[in-house]
């Protein structure tokens, strides 16, 4: 310490550039003191970013069928989820009208005979049962997204989310999306803010 | 970069290695015993501690220690491969004071003993747990070869160095 | 068992007692923690005490301990990914690139130029959200109570443009093998280039309101000295070695990535390594971050965000590697194993906090429980990346 | 029944009514005052403070209060009870008679006029650092402990330079009586003490942040070191006298220091109670205004700064005053 080196002037002009540092302080706090508040009064405001917020993931409907989602049902996003929390079921079902994709066979098969070696007695399509998120699990990586060879998943912006109990957050996203698309007022309607 | 002090050390095996491939430069396979002189050495050299990894294998474990410097950046690499049955190592805590917590670290997720250490109680985990969460099950654990830039199983060869006694 | 005896077994536990046979009498064993403002989370300090003054200091840790190194044992390279963000909170994405440089490393995968100055400009953002809060922290532990609301507001607009990017505003799971997992739009960059100019206009305010005021300076100047020796001892990393005078960074030491490309200087301290130098490096550190930002934000080459290479199932071959990158608390290291299987053999995680902490002991030594706290904030914890 | 009884009794009278307003007075008081401090220092952070109860906020600290008043009093194992739930009133009683000798205006707003008021005030706000003492000591808590001995050590050095600065008025007023301290001094800003003893006001502030444990001075309490120093382990009204009885004793002094050196009741137009609030609750802001902008001292800086500097310069001032007024 070089207090003493200092001497009695040095140490009093020290403690008043300490003091006028003080006063400098306060000038810094009482210039903020007649500014606006910068925080958003949240139920009465709400932010206005949330269209960049990435929520619980969502499944997209196809164009023609809102209430049929784009997913193929690879189930690539269930297999790269870390923490295990999508769940999607699925069933094979034949073909309703089995002709239409008859009917279009020959067109190819004529360009590429290869592609008949294998001829399908009854083609059968997968069929979504359900898909569920485990929304309590999630950790919103988006490895899910990523992994989706289609384009049948995406980020939600739902930030509001609460509930009385671990259920309301296994979500059906199927049931969601129906919802989503017979209304628009219904939940998940936050990103037109 | 001068590396001459490996050069002087007493080891098994020294290799230079791929930086770009393994981000280190040198890795030094020790024996137990000359750890000390090792971490000595590495001290003496400029060099601060990074961290002790274990690695659970099928000849045992595989303690490693990084080591690296301020001035002269290159990761210097020390292996010690100890016995399951005696997973004993003699602590470097007293030279490089670091060393001190990656040892108890070690010893809560292994049981690697590390003999002479200060105050080898628990460090992350609860005192009363029982057991070393990262071992690995005898079927699950990979041999030396498996783990590539691993140099052979210094255990099964008798060295040249079997005459110092630490 | 009578009321006397029963206090006393009811009185400390496991950690309490190893450390209980002081060498003198009358001596007082505080237990500062795990539930204690000043520790960061679930840090516990026991103390000894001789009235004020700290005779021993023994960090107990664990409370927030989640055995990350495990998990990587039973997840995939990939699965594993979210885990990183996990770690440290306030610089998720520096452990983003630990565990992603280490896996590209072993794998040998390429990072798309793009991604490369995409990775620098976001993680710059994070480290200066990080020394944010750490400022703020500080200064509630040295009891002022405002500065962390003017931190917090400069970094609310931070995190607003890094969720543009990220999607996320803490825990960020951006990066991924080969590139980042989204581009960035014009508005983005846009904003956070009127944000660096935004900021350079604010800091002298910070400077006024706490860094030239003369209790604060009385409460770090001179306190808590970690000479040279002590820091490599310790390997302490990142600012608190800095504010010791070595001008380590594991930006300048291993380059990594793109950023030999970017001029900026390495702050260090005075060379008394007291709190003080500590705190003007970090400081010293937003206005660095702030300059690479704007550089890479304006050489910001074209391309995807991606690699074409990128793989899109990672097929890790048999190996070892060690990466290392430059956290807000000094270096974080990956050292991953690999045995060719979908997960990986082992990964150990190197804290920059961990090896920063352990010399907080004999830190302490001698110095006012006061002081304890301000070295503490000084040493800029972040327990989860302590206890991993 | 003689004349002298009469007297007397309307003495007591007058001193068991003024009792009850006092409490009304300090209860109202410190209502407004912890939501003035919320507001305020939610203007200082640039954030609304307290908003939901009432109209912007204004029956928060009702709220907060219903709320303390509700909660269990907890014991804490191995503490002293009887000392321990005596402590918060040991604290807030002397309090209560702070209040006694202060002409909040002219005429009969005086709870009790007396020659020595000065003296009553000083010697019973030193007694509210006995029951910290007390409190950190039955709470059989480390920390209660470390903090009741800061407490202890503070409050005993501040109360000095506070006791000089004080004397320097009385000197240039030659009375102890608050009254005649408060009428010698004119309707404007210049006619005030303060104009001629600037530096014995300023040591009297700083004191008075001592003595009340008012941020940067709040080592008693340091929640960042001691998570809430002497009072940890109060829980309920236990703290909330804790709590009143600092609040009250911020208006106690910032009352003392406006009629010491800011004219008490005197204003420009007309003289009266609003002026003695309102320069009250501007001396308390201001009290708001440091805490909300500086960091904590250090416990030994805290009483460097009071023997070194503080003591000192009002043994000085003192000394001038006394010349002067010898002179003058």
């Amino acid at each position: 310490m070089d207090r003493a080196s200092a001497g009695l002037f040095g140490e009093v002009r020290k403690t008043l550039t300490g003091l006028w540092s003080l006063v400098v302080g306060l000038g810094v706090t009482g210039n903020q003191f007649y500014r606006r508040a910068v925080t958003v009064h949240y139920p009465r405001q709400t932010v206005d970013n949330l269209s960049t917020f990435r929520g619980p993931i969502e499944l997209i409907p196809s164009a023609k069928d809102p209430m049929k989602p784009d997913c193929i049902l690879c189930g690539m996003c269930e297999q790269s989820c870390p923490s295990g929390c999508i769940e999607v079921k699925s069933h094979f079902e034949e073909e309703p009208d089995a002709e239409e994709p008859k009917a279009q066979t020959p067109a190819g098969a004529a360009s590429d005979p290869e592609k008949k070696a294998p001829p399908k007695k009854k083609k059968k399509t997968k069929v979504i049962d359900s898909f569920d998120l485990n929304f309590n699990l999630c950790s919103l990586c988006g490895l899910c997204v990523q992994s989706c060879p289609g384009s049948g998943l995406r980020f939600s912006h739902e930030a509001y989310l609460a509930g009385y109990s671990r259920s309301d957050f296994e979500f059906d996203l199927l049931a969601r999306m129906r919802a989503k698309a017979s209304g628009p007022g219904s939940a998940g309607s936050d990103s037109k803010r | 970069m001068s590396f001459t002090w490996i050069e002087k050390l007493e080891a098994e095996k020294k290799t230079e290695t791929d930086y770009r491939k393994s981000g280190s430069r040198w890795e030094v396979v020790v024996k137990p015993e000359q750890v000390e002189a090792a971490a000595r050495a590495a001290w003496d050299a400029g060099y601060f501690i990074e961290d002790i990894s274990v690695v659970d294998l099928q000849e045992g474990f595989l303690v490693v220690y990084h080591f690296d410097h301020w001035q002269s950046p290159g990761r210097v690499t020390f292996k010690v491969l100890v016995p399951h049955e005696k997973p004993e190592v003699p602590t470097i805590s007293h030279i490089h004071s670091g060393a001190n917590w990656h040892e108890r670290e070690s010893f809560d997720f292994f049981g690697v003993v590390f003999t002479g250490h200060p105050d080898l109680k628990p460090l992350l985990l609860p005192d009363d747990l029982g057991f070393h969460p990262l071992l690995k099950k005898p079927e699950e654990r990979a041999s030396l070869d498996a783990i590539a830039n691993v140099p052979e199983k210094p255990q099964e060869k008798p060295q040249e160095a079997s005459g110092q006694a630490p | 068992m009578n009321p006397e005896q029963a206090f006393r077994n009811l009185a400390g536990d496991f950690y309490t007692r190893s450390l209980q046979p002081g060498p003198t009498e009358n001596t007082l064993i505080l237990n500062m923690g795990p539930q204690h403002p000043s520790t960061h989370g679930v840090l516990r300090i026991v103390l000894e005490l001789d009235g004020e003054y700290i005779l021993r200091a023994d960090p107990v840790l664990g409370y927030i301990h989640r055995m990350h190194e495990k998990m990587g044992e039973v997840k995939t390279f990939a699965q594993y990914l979210p885990n990183m963000g996990r770690v440290d909170y306030l610089h998720a994405l520096a452990w983003n690139w630990a565990y992603v440089g280490a896996v590209e490393k072993l794998c040998g995968v390429e990072v798309s130029e793009r991604a490369e100055y995409l990775r620098v400009v976001t993680s710059e953002m994070n480290r200066i959200s990080s020394h944010f809060v750490w400022w703020g922290a500080y200064l509630l532990d040295l009891g002022a109570f405002t500065p962390i609301m003017y931190a917090f507001d400069d970094r609310e607009w931070l995190l607003d443009l890094l969720q543009i990017v990220t999607g996320s505003r803490l825990t960020y799971c951006y990066f991924r093998f080969g590139g980042v997992s989204d581009d960035v739009t014009p508005e983005f960059v846009e904003g956070t280039l009127k944000w660096c100019e935004h900021m350079r206009e604010r800091l002298p305010m910070y400077k006024a309101l706490v860094t030239d005021n003369v209790i604060l300076r009385n409460r770090c100047e001179e306190i808590g000295p970690i000479d040279l020796d002590m820091a490599r001892r310790y390997g302490a990393t990142g600012p608190v070695l800095r504010g010791s005078g070595v001008a380590y960074d594991v930006r300048r030491a291993e380059p990594y990535s793109v950023y030999d490309r970017f001029q900026f200087e390495i702050p260090v301290g005075t060379g008394a390594g007291d709190a003080m130098d500590r705190y003007l490096v970090r400081l010293a550190e937003i206005e660095q971050s702030l300059n690479i930002i704007e550089q890479a934000l304006k050489t910001l080459p074209e391309g995807p965000h991606m690699h074409e290479k990128a793989p899109k199932r990672l097929k890790a071959p048999k190996g070892e590697t060690y990466f290392a990158v430059e956290g807000a608390r000094g270096k974080i290291g990956v050292h991953l194993l690999s045995d060719g299987g979908k997960n990986p053999y082992r990964v150990k995680l190197r804290a920059p906090g961990f090896s920063n902490l352990s010399l907080f002991a004999e830190l302490v030594r001698g110095v006012l429980l006061a002081d304890a706290v301000s070295i503490l904030g000084s040493l800029d914890m972040v327990i989860p990346e302590i206890d991993r | 029944m003689n004349v002298l009884g009469i007297h007397i009794a309307i003495e007591l009278i007058q001193i068991v009514v003024a009792v009850v307003v006092f409490l009304a007075f300090i209860g109202v008081n410190v209502l407004i005052l912890v939501l003035m401090e919320r507001k305020v220092a939610g203007r200082f952070q640039r954030r609304p403070g307290p908003f939901e109860v009432g109209p912007h906020g204004s029956l928060q600290t009702l709220a907060d209060a219903v709320k303390m008043m509700a909660k269990e009093l907890h014991t804490p194992g191995g503490a002293d009870k009887i000392l321990f739930w005596a402590a918060p009133i040991i604290t807030f009683a002397p309090v209560v008679v702070c209040f006694m000798p202060v002409p909040f205006g002219p005429k009969y707003l005086t709870g009790w006029e007396m020659n020595l008021g000065v003296v009553l005030i000083l010697a019973f706000s030193g007694l509210g650092v006995f029951g910290i003492c007390l409190a950190g000591w039955s709470s059989n808590n480390k920390y209660s402990l470390i903090g009741a001995a800061r407490a202890v050590a503070q409050s005993v050095a501040y109360e000095i330079p506070l006791l000089l600065s004080v004397l320097a008025v009385a000197f240039q007023v030659g009375s102890l009586n608050l009254s005649v301290i408060t009428a010698g001094q004119g309707s404007w800003p210049w006619q005030w003490n303060v104009v001629v003893q600037p530096l014995s006001f300023f040591i009297f502030f700083v004191s008075t942040l001592g003595e009340t444990n008012r941020a940067p001075f709040d080592l008693p309490e340091a929640e960042s070191e001691l998570t809430a120093g002497f009072h940890t382990e109060y829980s309920g009204m236990g703290f909330g006298v804790f709590f009143m009885a600092e609040y009250a004793a911020m208006v106690v002094v910032c009352s003392v220091g406006t009629i010491l050196f800011l004219g008490g009741w005197n204003g420009p137009l007309v003289n009266g109670p609003w002026w003695f609030l309102a320069k009250v609750y501007g001396l308390l802001f201001v009290m708001m205004w440091l805490r909300w902008t500086f960091p904590r001292v250090r416990f030994d800086q805290l009483l460097n700064i009071n023997w070194k500097w503080l003591t000192p310069l009002a043994l000085l001032n003192l000394l001038v005053v006394a010349l002067m007024v010898k002179l003058v």
